[in-house]
């Protein structure tokens, strides 16, 4: 299958090209369920549920990255992202909470509007994404592995992981004092 | 530079930032340590970071230090020198204009200067690289600094609510950037934001994806920069936010953006492109759409801190047409006028709040003329400024910038500018009537013993006279770092 | 052999639902979510394109991503209190004092 | 006397005077009002003693710009260039000679802000003789602009009660034009630089780059712009009145004498000879908005109801004819330009003092208030009659030498629109004649009024000076227009040289017209 | 002495300046010497020029002075420069010469105002003015005096300012004859440019010389004419002149009967050259002359005002002069300008003196019965009125005639009658007047009821009358028919020399006969004035009540003021209303404010949409990436 045809089956839907969609195999399955999931949390309108269902999601990515060949990723997916800032945000949760779920969404112009716009900017980026690996471009390489990765996260990428300490300072500094205990009072 | 560099070049292409780091790292922990949690024993060591890292700028300037330097993910060169002199400047001065209010707003200077420290710092990282992931980062520690800044006024509903605003707005925009990135990382195979896409610039035809990617990133430039439509939160936000960290708000992530835009846009836009002839005229239309969505809204303003804001938002697009005419010189000229004019302005705007309490709506600035004759005089030159009146260093700037889009044959793109500034210059008129030409219904006493403030307007006022009439040493250092003219 | 390009359409509509989801939600936190998955679907892109070119650095790059949605976790939590603090609720429609 | 002064910047020290005086007021304490008027008027009435030795030093042989300095500025053509010629020099003269008299009238009508006040007439007085003497583009738009400033500080707080409106309609209605201006004057900048290779604001040397016609049409419309409010030409003239009624007698004296007359200049100065062949081609339209302007404004001044805004209507009337005048483009209409923008700052200078002098009085200016003054004022009388017959061009007087000169040039320009400009004589002698019956003539309206003294010390020092120069200059023009002569000359002949659409004035030959006039006998 | 002729106008001119600077400063003694004591210079000078011109006869070169070079700028120069011949000569005497008597005059009738000083100032600056006009060598020169004179007599007429009406006489005065000015201007215009000099031997010269076409200087002629019809108060332009009589009675005298408004006249006769070589011109200018001969006159007939009636009667005998003129007679339009000023100015100061006797009384109605009661003044007066009417052997007489005769001669036999039957009008009018005022029972009335106290004038003010009346009487001889003689004729001999000659001639019986025709006339409307004002006092209010219609057209002065106003005057200042709000607050200010008002609601409608949503900032973010990169894919 032609990769440029695959943009155009995704898009037409599965009715005519249902077969097709097959083509992906078993990787249909996470991808479903990742798709699903985040489709889950923008219906739910409970926050708990929302954010347990992006667990989902990024578990399901956290699969995903695993079949791109990047192991490491994947399991900083699931444990940095899955694990240590959704539960984050579940405390956050719980702490605020907010049990009650959001009141019910009135379908204001602004949504719709939204919808319509997502939908444009979807396209933009499907035809962007189509184009963006010419056919036969592809050229796997040899996948690095953990130690090559290290190697490259602190010599060629010193500067940038240097670069995220400041970050985790800064953010740091800033929920203190934000957040922090007020002194005095 | 008759004597070797006694630092080797890599060091000190990282020694402004070392400083800044560094100054940061001691304001917090003095912050955490000590005491007297209202010293202003943090500021100084702030401000002393600063003027090392604008020591060690000089330094690299004059030892002509530039280069790539850890496998090509710091650039050294004459912008990211110049506009981490702007960037440091303006630092100098928002932590001069804090240091009472931040006691009279009930804010933590330590937490404010190191913050802010950092934040400069990111911008600093932005605009000294071309490297994708690098620009990134140093956007990131901006942003989080400075939503962090935006809500240090812990008490107070608009503060917290303007560092809400940014955040949402802001961390929606960075997600833009990083899916930008990714494309422009396809399709170059790097993430260099500069060559790869200039290579594939040079095609005949542009590549959609790299197109699309340069696009996303831009966007979330234009988010910083507060390019209409994407400067909603900026209004908000700077009204918002405690009036130094507004100032902060207002210069230095719109010049740390501006300079990567530069960085990135300029070998684009040179020549006759592909790209562009793409670019161009949507960078023109956005500049037009910021400059009037910007003033118009001004207008009709009863805050002057809003006003400014929003005049803020109108120099973007002033800004945005030296991008479009490409010339870098006429940017950092105009970055450096904007700092001195607009810094100036909000630094009035703080002379005028007190314990407690901020006064920035119109009608507080009436007969400021008759009771604060100096402050009335110093808001009013720099309004003038902003307004681009002549001989003002606004005038100049914009000058140069016009000038430049005429010159490169944006002549309609330059008509927009001047009617979009005559606009403008009706509700800075506004704010001059309601100092000198309507009385005072109540006379309020206020803090006249702010000496570094007060620094702040005689540097500010200084710098606009100086760059208005002699800007000559100025104009000569930042065409040399380009070899322009 | 799934095609590169089919995990960056893939990347493609998660970044469009967070988008989306961005616009559906009504509070801060879950609005932020939505951002979060905007990343995580920037992330995909990366890894794909890694793929696609045989390049590592895409990987190093997720690490970097995924560092930087903490860090703004952090600070957004962080505000995300301070607003809940000051006005018991976190929908973004309350936050309305400036305007105009 | 040139030979005594060589080595010395004087045409930089007659522009930057007047500042550095308003910076001295900075430093004067609040309270001390005499020594911050005395200090003001002691600098502009320097100002003025040095702008005459300009007039004695001044050659005027040549044509060119003498008394030059120039140094660089900036780059990009951008210098520091300065001096005068037959065609600025009597305008830096009127702005020198008109600013101690606006300071002198309102030594008693301005007791607020008295330090302001006179640091912003200082400062204006330096942008007015700044656009007079800039020889550099650049700094023609620093002074042009700059200028704006003071004066919008003067209307605003100074004004009337309408005086915020006024004010922002003037700056911004002058700024709307300003700022094409500006953006041609880009343009221009870039054409020269491509064609010359580098960069040059010099207004000498952007004569000669070529431009393409469309171009050039595009640039002169800009500048034009620009200009034509300032002058104000009709339809473009509805800020005049407004500033005029709201502006203090100062305020009101230096805009109608010498900014006015900026944009007049402006047309003589930039737009005619940088863009000659769009001048000539767009000269039919705008001689004919002049000539509506003359009769426009004529018709308009018979209506008004406020003295003040009365004299702005004929300014824009009088205005008019002077742009007539300057679209004849011939020698004798633009020497006759020159010499009634003289005419007119004097005498609509004199006008408003006239009117100021009567506010001061009774605080109203609606001509319905007034009746009869003469009876209590016959000083003031004499010299309001003769300040407004001199607007009214009467013979003997320098209004009439001007418009004469001017109808003549018109005239041999084009017939039609001479005819139509000549209606000014009677139009204006209606309005004047009238004003002064209503407010003059008549019987007192209150009797019992003991406001209405006639004149003391000050206000004869305003008027007589410049009721004796109305005078001189009806009578001696020459002393006025030789100096003129060669500049006007070099002008028009680059006119002609560079737009053969110009009409030339070809009369029957009459070599050494001059020579023969005086010499020939009654028969 | 002659070579400093230059003086004549300068010393009344520098005389006005010194009572304008120091006036009241001066006393009234002082000021009354100075003010005379300089025109009598003038008037000296004046007469050694004249003298001079006489002695040195036919061809003398006249003389010439340049005192500055005015204004030179290109092709256009006109300088400042004098010049006495024969007709400035002649001229130059009736000013100075009027002048002096009247100033004299004055000296009685102003001696109780207050403004006394000043009054003597505009007297003087006038005859400054005036001189100027007439010695002036080139035509822009003379425009200074014209406008000069016009000023004074705007000043003069206006004299006493408080007076609502006299005010606005001297106003009106001024700006009609502004309008004159206006074409005379364009007229100068056109001599400047196409002859290219502003000299009157050039401008002269230039029809014969081919500068000029003939359309042109048919053109140019109409347009200097139409000039003096404002100055000399012609048709249609003459409504100034009645009103002017507001001014102090001297003043009418000089300015408004014997000088300027004969400057017209002066005019044509300077530039006879270029009048005579436009048939076209000269007949408009001999056509509107001898219709406002008429016209005015019958407006005469009906005033109650002694001044008025001696206003419309100069108005009138000024149409004389240009009928005289039109028809190619210039030396007897100047002549009858010059027997005018005599009588015309004596019968002002006499119809001042009867003014003043009766302590302001203008109104005829009141009057009555003075014969007595003004033993010198009432002969003076007669004289005039004879020598107006033009009884043989008076001066108005001589002049009057030669003027009828040329026409006549030139075959204008319309313009003839027309000159016949207003010698017909003049001597009714003239002597309904003296009846009125002169004859039958005083009518005169007092506040108090009494008689009020009629007193002859000081001598100071019957002297000059009394000078006055034997030069009306006796001018006359200067200028006898030629019939007595080629030589007789002396003062259009000596005018020849500048002015253009009369071109025909008459037969010795038809010219008997015109005389004869003429005194019948003269002598008709004094008989049927004797009917009816003296004889048949009721006559005049029958035919009135019998001609309704015309009579009220005659009193009401043919209601051209009244048609001037709605047609002009009305429609201009309405409309000049009408347009200030319509169209510069309305349409210009209103763009301009109207855009103002655009640019708050933009910025009002950019405020709505900055509603404090983030959703909203959202999703303009959205829309702008999205445009964006749609710009960048397509």
């Amino acid at each position: 299958m032609r990769d440029s045809d695959f943009g155009l089956t995704l898009a037409a839907g599965k009715t005519k090209y249902r077969g097709k969609f097959h083509g992906l195999g078993y990787l249909r399955y996470p991808v479903a369920l990742c798709i699903g999931s985040v489709l889950a949390m923008i219906l739910s309108r409970n926050q708990a549920h929302n954010a347990l269902f992006l667990v989902l999601a990024f578990s399901c990515l956290g699969g995903l990255f695993g079949l791109l060949d990047a192991p490491f990723a994947a399991a900083a997916q699931v444990l940095v992202y899955a694990g240590a800032i959704m539960v984050l945000f579940l405390f956050a949760i719980m702490m605020f909470n907010l049990r009650e779920p959001a009141p019910r969404e009135r379908r204001t112009l602004r949504t719709f509007l939204a919808a319509i716009l997502g939908l444009v900017l979807f396209a933009e980026l499907a035809i962007a994404a189509v184009r963006a690996i010419a056919p036969g471009s592809v050229s796997p390489g040899e996948p690095d592995g953990l130690a090559g990765l290290g190697r490259l996260l602190f010599t060629d990428y010193l500067y940038a992981f240097e670069i995220t300490s400041l970050l985790i300072l800064a953010a740091l500094v800033g929920a203190l004092a934000l957040a922090g205990k007020k002194e005095g009072g | 530079m008759g004597f070797p560099p006694p630092i080797p070049p890599s060091v000190l292409a990282l020694a402004p930032l070392l400083a800044l780091v560094a100054g940061a790292l001691l304001v917090l922990l003095l912050e955490a340590f000590l005491k007297r949690k209202d010293g202003e024993l943090p500021a100084f060591v702030a401000v002393f970071a600063l003027l090392a890292s604008a020591f060690f700028t000089v330094v690299s300037w004059n030892v002509g230090n530039s280069g790539v330097y850890l496998h090509g993910r710091l650039l050294v060169d004459n912008l990211a020198l110049l506009v981490t002199g702007v960037l440091v400047l303006a630092g100098i001065a928002v932590i001069l204009m804090s240091l009472k209010y931040a006691a009279h707003q009930d804010m933590n200077l330590g937490q404010l200067c190191g913050l802010l420290l950092l934040a400069v710092a990111g911008a600093m990282i932005m605009v000294s690289s071309s490297d994708g992931l690098v620009v990134f980062l140093g956007l990131e520690v901006l942003s989080v600094a400075s939503y962090a800044m935006s809500g240090l006024k812990r008490q107070d509903r608009a503060s917290s609510e303007a560092a809400a605003k940014y955040f949402l707005m802001g961390s929606f925009a960075g997600a833009f950037f990083v899916f930008g990135l990714a494309l422009v990382f396809g399709t170059s195979g790097s993430l260099d934001l500069t060559a790869g896409l200039s290579a594939g610039a040079s095609l005949s035809a542009f590549p959609a994806a790299g197109a699309v990617g340069l696009g996303l990133i831009l966007t979330a430039l234009f988010f910083k920069i507060a390019v209409a439509p994407f400067h909603m939160w900026a209004p908000d936000v700077y009204e918002g936010a405690p009036t130094p960290v507004t100032v902060f708000l207002t210069i230095v992530p719109k010049a740390a953006g501006l300079a990567v835009l530069l960085r990135v846009l300029l070998p684009l836009l040179s020549g006759e492109t592909a790209a562009a002839a793409v670019f161009t005229p949507a960078l023109s239309v956005a500049a037009v759409l910021t400059m009037f969505a910007g003033n118009l809204a001004a207008l009709r303003q009863k805050s002057v801190k809003r006003m400014l804001a929003y005049s803020s938002i109108a120099h973007a697009g002033y800004l945005l047409v030296a991008i479009v005419a490409g010339d870098a010189p006429s940017l950092v000229f105009y970055l450096l006028v904007y700092l001195f004019m607009n810094g100036g302005a909000f630094a009035v705007l703080v002379a005028m709040s007190g314990r407690g309490f901020e006064r920035a709506s119109l009608g507080d600035f009436a007969g400021l003329g008759r009771r604060h004759p100096g402050l009335a005089a110093s808001l009013s030159i720099f309004l003038l400024s902003l307004a681009g009146f002549p001989p003002t260093a606004g005038f100049l700037a914009k000058f140069y910038v016009f000038g430049a889009a005429v010159r490169e044959g944006h002549i309609l793109l330059a008509v927009a500018a001047v009617l979009a500034s005559l606009i403008a210059v009706a509700y800075y008129l506004k704010i001059i009537v309601v100092m000198y030409m309507q009385d005072a219904e109540a006379a309020a006493a206020f803090d006249r013993d702010d000496p570094a403030l007060f620094l702040v307007i005689f540097l500010g006022l200084l710098g606009v006279l100086q760059l208005g009439l002699w800007p000559g040493n100025a104009l000569s250092l930042i065409r040399a770092a380009f070899n322009a003219f | 052999m799934i095609p590169p390009a089919a995990f960056l359409l893939l990347s493609a509509v998660l970044f469009s639902l967070g988008v989306l989801a961005f616009f559906v939600k009504k509070d801060l936190l879950t609005q932020f979510m939505a951002v979060e998955v905007m990343l995580n679907a920037s992330n995909l892109a990366f890894l794909a394109m890694a793929k696609a070119s045989g390049q590592a650095a895409g990987q190093v790059i997720v690490l970097f991503v995924i560092t930087v949605a903490a860090a703004e976790a952090v600070i957004g939590l962080a505000i995300i209190v301070l607003i809940f603090r000051q006005r018991r609720t976190i929908r973004t429609d309350e936050l309305k004092d400036l305007r105009g | 006397m040139s030979a005594m002064l060589s080595g010395l910047p004087l045409v930089s020290i007659v522009t930057f005077l007047p500042l550095a005086g308003a910076v001295l007021l900075v430093f004067f304490r609040r309270g001390s009002a005499r020594a911050v008027r005395a200090t003001a008027l002691g600098v502009s009435l320097l100002t003025f003693v040095l702008s005459l030795l300009l007039f004695f030093a001044y050659d005027g042989a040549s044509g060119l710009p003498e008394l030059v300095e120039r140094s660089s500025w900036l780059r990009g053509g951008i210098d520091y260039h300065v001096g005068v010629d037959g065609i600025s020099l009597f305008l830096v003269l009127l702005a020198a000679l008109m600013t101690p008299l606006a300071l002198l009238s309102s030594w008693r009508a301005v007791d607020d802000r008295i330090k302001e006040f006179s640091f912003f007439m200082l400062l204006l007085e330096t942008g007015m003789i700044g656009v007079f003497v800039s020889l550099n583009l650049f700094l023609f738009y620093v002074f042009w602009e700059a200028m704006l400033i003071p004066m919008y500080f003067l209307i605003g707080i100074w004004g009337g009660r309408r005086r915020i409106y006024a004010t922002t309609k003037f700056v911004l209605f002058t700024m709307f034009g300003s700022l094409l201006m500006l953006v041609a004057i880009f343009v221009l900048q870039a054409a020269y630089s491509r064609a010359m290779g580098s960069p040059s604001l010099t207004i000498a040397d952007l004569a000669a780059v070529p431009l393409s016609p469309a171009l050039q049409s595009w640039l002169f419309l800009a500048f034009g712009l620009a200009f034509a409010i300032k002058i104000p030409l009709f339809p473009l003239h509805t800020w005049l009145p407004d500033a005029h009624v709201e502006a203090p007698t100062a305020g009101s004296v230096l805009l109608a004498a010498v900014l006015l007359k900026m944009g007049a200049y402006g047309f003589l100065r930039l737009g005619l000879p940088l863009f000659p062949a769009a001048a000539a081609s767009f000269a039919p339209a705008l001689s004919i908005l002049a000539v509506v302007g003359i009769i426009y404004g004529g018709l308009m001044a018979l209506v008004q109801k406020d003295m003040k805004s009365l004299v702005a209507y004929s300014s824009v009337s009088h205005m008019g004819l002077i742009m007539l005048a300057v679209f004849s483009l011939n020698f004798e209409a633009t020497e006759g330009a020159i010499y009634q923008m003289l005419n007119h700052g004097l005498s609509t200078g004199a006008l408003f003092l006239c009117v100021g002098i009567l506010y001061e009085r009774t605080h109203t200016r609606l001509i319905a208030d007034y009746g009869g003054a003469a009876a209590r004022m016959p000083v003031f009388a004499g010299l309001f009659l003769v300040a407004m017959l001199s607007s009214a061009g009467l013979p003997g007087l320098n209004g009439f030498v001007g418009e004469f000169l001017c109808f003549f040039g018109i005239f041999a320009a084009n017939k039609t629109l001479a005819v139509l400009s000549v209606s000014t004589v009677v139009l204006s002698a209606a309005y004047l004649l009238w004003l002064y019956r209503r407010v003059m003539h008549g019987p007192l309206k209150d009797p019992a009024d003991r406001r209405l003294r006639d004149l003391d010390g000050r206000e004869l020092a305003c008027l007589v000076p410049l009721v004796v120069l109305m005078l001189f200059m009806g009578l001696f023009p020459g002393t006025f227009l030789r100096k003129m002569d060669s500049s006007v000359a070099r002008y028009v002949e680059s006119l002609r040289s560079k737009a053969p659409v110009v009409t030339a004035l070809e009369l029957p030959g009459r070599p050494g017209a001059e020579a023969t006039a005086l010499a020939e006998p009654e028969r | 002495m002659v070579r400093y002729f230059w003086l004549i106008p300068l010393l009344p001119g520098a005389s006005a300046l010194l009572l304008l600077l120091l006036g009241p400063r001066l006393s009234r003694r002082w000021i009354s010497w100075q003010a005379c004591l300089t025109v009598f210079l003038s008037f000296a000078l004046s007469l050694a020029g004249f003298v001079h011109l006489v002695r040195a006869g036919h061809g003398s070169s006249g003389l010439a002075k340049t005192l500055l070079p005015w204004i030179a700028s290109g092709s256009f120069s006109a300088a400042i420069s004098f010049a006495f011949d024969e007709l400035a000569a002649v001229m130059a005497l009736v000013v100075t010469g009027v002048g002096l008597l009247i100033h004299v005059y004055s000296v009685g009738y102003m001696a109780a105002d207050r403004a006394y000083s000043r009054y003597f100032a505009y007297l003087n600056l006038f005859t400054f003015f005036m001189l100027v006009l007439v010695l002036a060598s080139d035509i822009v020169l003379m425009f200074v005096g014209w406008e000069g004179v016009g000023l004074c007599s705007y000043l003069l007429i206006g004299f006493w300012f408080e007076r609502p009406a006299a005010s606005k006489a001297g106003m009106k005065a001024f700006i009609v004859n502004r309008i004159g000015d206006a074409a005379f201007i364009v007229g100068v215009l056109f001599l400047l440019v196409n002859v290219g000099s502003s000299s009157f031997a050039a401008i002269n010269a230039a029809p014969a010389a081919g500068v000029l076409g003939p359309g042109l200087v048919t053109l140019v002629a109409i347009l200097l004419f139409v000039g003096a019809t404002g100055k000399s108060a012609q048709i249609p332009l003459y409504v100034w002149l009645p009103d002017a009589m507001e001014g102090p009675t001297p003043v009418s005298a000089l300015i408004h009967a014997a000088t300027m408004v004969t400057a017209g006249v002066y005019m044509v006769c300077r530039l006879s050259g270029l009048f005579a070589a436009s048939q076209a011109a000269s007949s408009v200018v001999a056509w509107v002359g001898g219709l406002t001969a008429v016209f005015a006159a019958t407006i005469a007939l009906v005033q109650h005002d002694i001044k008025r009636v001696l206003a419309y009667s100069t108005i009138s005998q000024i149409g004389y002069m240009f009928l005289g003129c039109g028809v190619g007679a210039y030396a007897a339009g100047m002549f009858h300008l010059v027997t005018h000023a005599f009588f015309k100015s004596l019968l002002f100061l006499a119809a001042g003196s009867v003014i003043h006797a009766l302590g302001g009384e203008q109104d005829m109605r009141r009057m009555g019965g003075l014969k007595k009661a003004l033993p010198t003044t009432f002969p003076v007066f007669l004289v005039g009125a004879l020598a107006i009417a033009g009884v043989p052997f008076l001066s108005g007489f001589f002049s009057k005639d030669a003027i009828l005769t040329s026409a006549f001669a030139g075959g204008h036999y319309v313009l003839y009658a027309l000159g016949l039957s207003g010698a017909v009008l003049t001597a009714l009018y003239m002597f309904r007047l003296i009846y009125m005022t002169f004859y039958g029972q005083t009518r005169a009335t007092h506040p108090a009821g009494t008689a009020p106290h009629v007193h002859e004038s000081p001598p100071v003010m019957t002297v000059p009358l009394v000078v006055l009346a034997v030069f009306s009487a006796l001018a006359g001889f200067a200028g006898l028919p030629v019939l007595l003689g080629e030589k007789a004729n002396w003062i259009g001999g000596f005018l020849e020399a500048v002015l253009e000659p009369a071109a025909h001639h008459l037969a010795l019986s038809t010219e008997v006969g015109l005389i004869l025709a003429a005194t019948a006339a003269a002598l008709a409307g004094i008989a049927m004035a004797f009917v009816f004002y003296r004889k048949r006092p009721d006559l005049p209010e029958r035919t009135a009540r019998s001609f309704p219609g015309i009579y009220r057209l005659l009193v009401g002065k043919y209601y051209v003021d009244e048609a001037y106003d709605a047609v002009v005057v009305r429609p201009l200042v309405r409309g000049a209303e009408t347009v200030y709000a319509r169209f510069d607050l309305g349409v210009i200010d209103g763009a301009l404010d109207g855009s103002a008002a655009a640019a708050a609601s933009a910025g009002k409608g950019l405020n709505v949409l900055q509603s404090g949503l983030v959703r909203d900032y959202a999703l303009a973010f959205l829309l702008g990436a999205i445009l964006f990169l749609g710009v960048l894919l397509l």
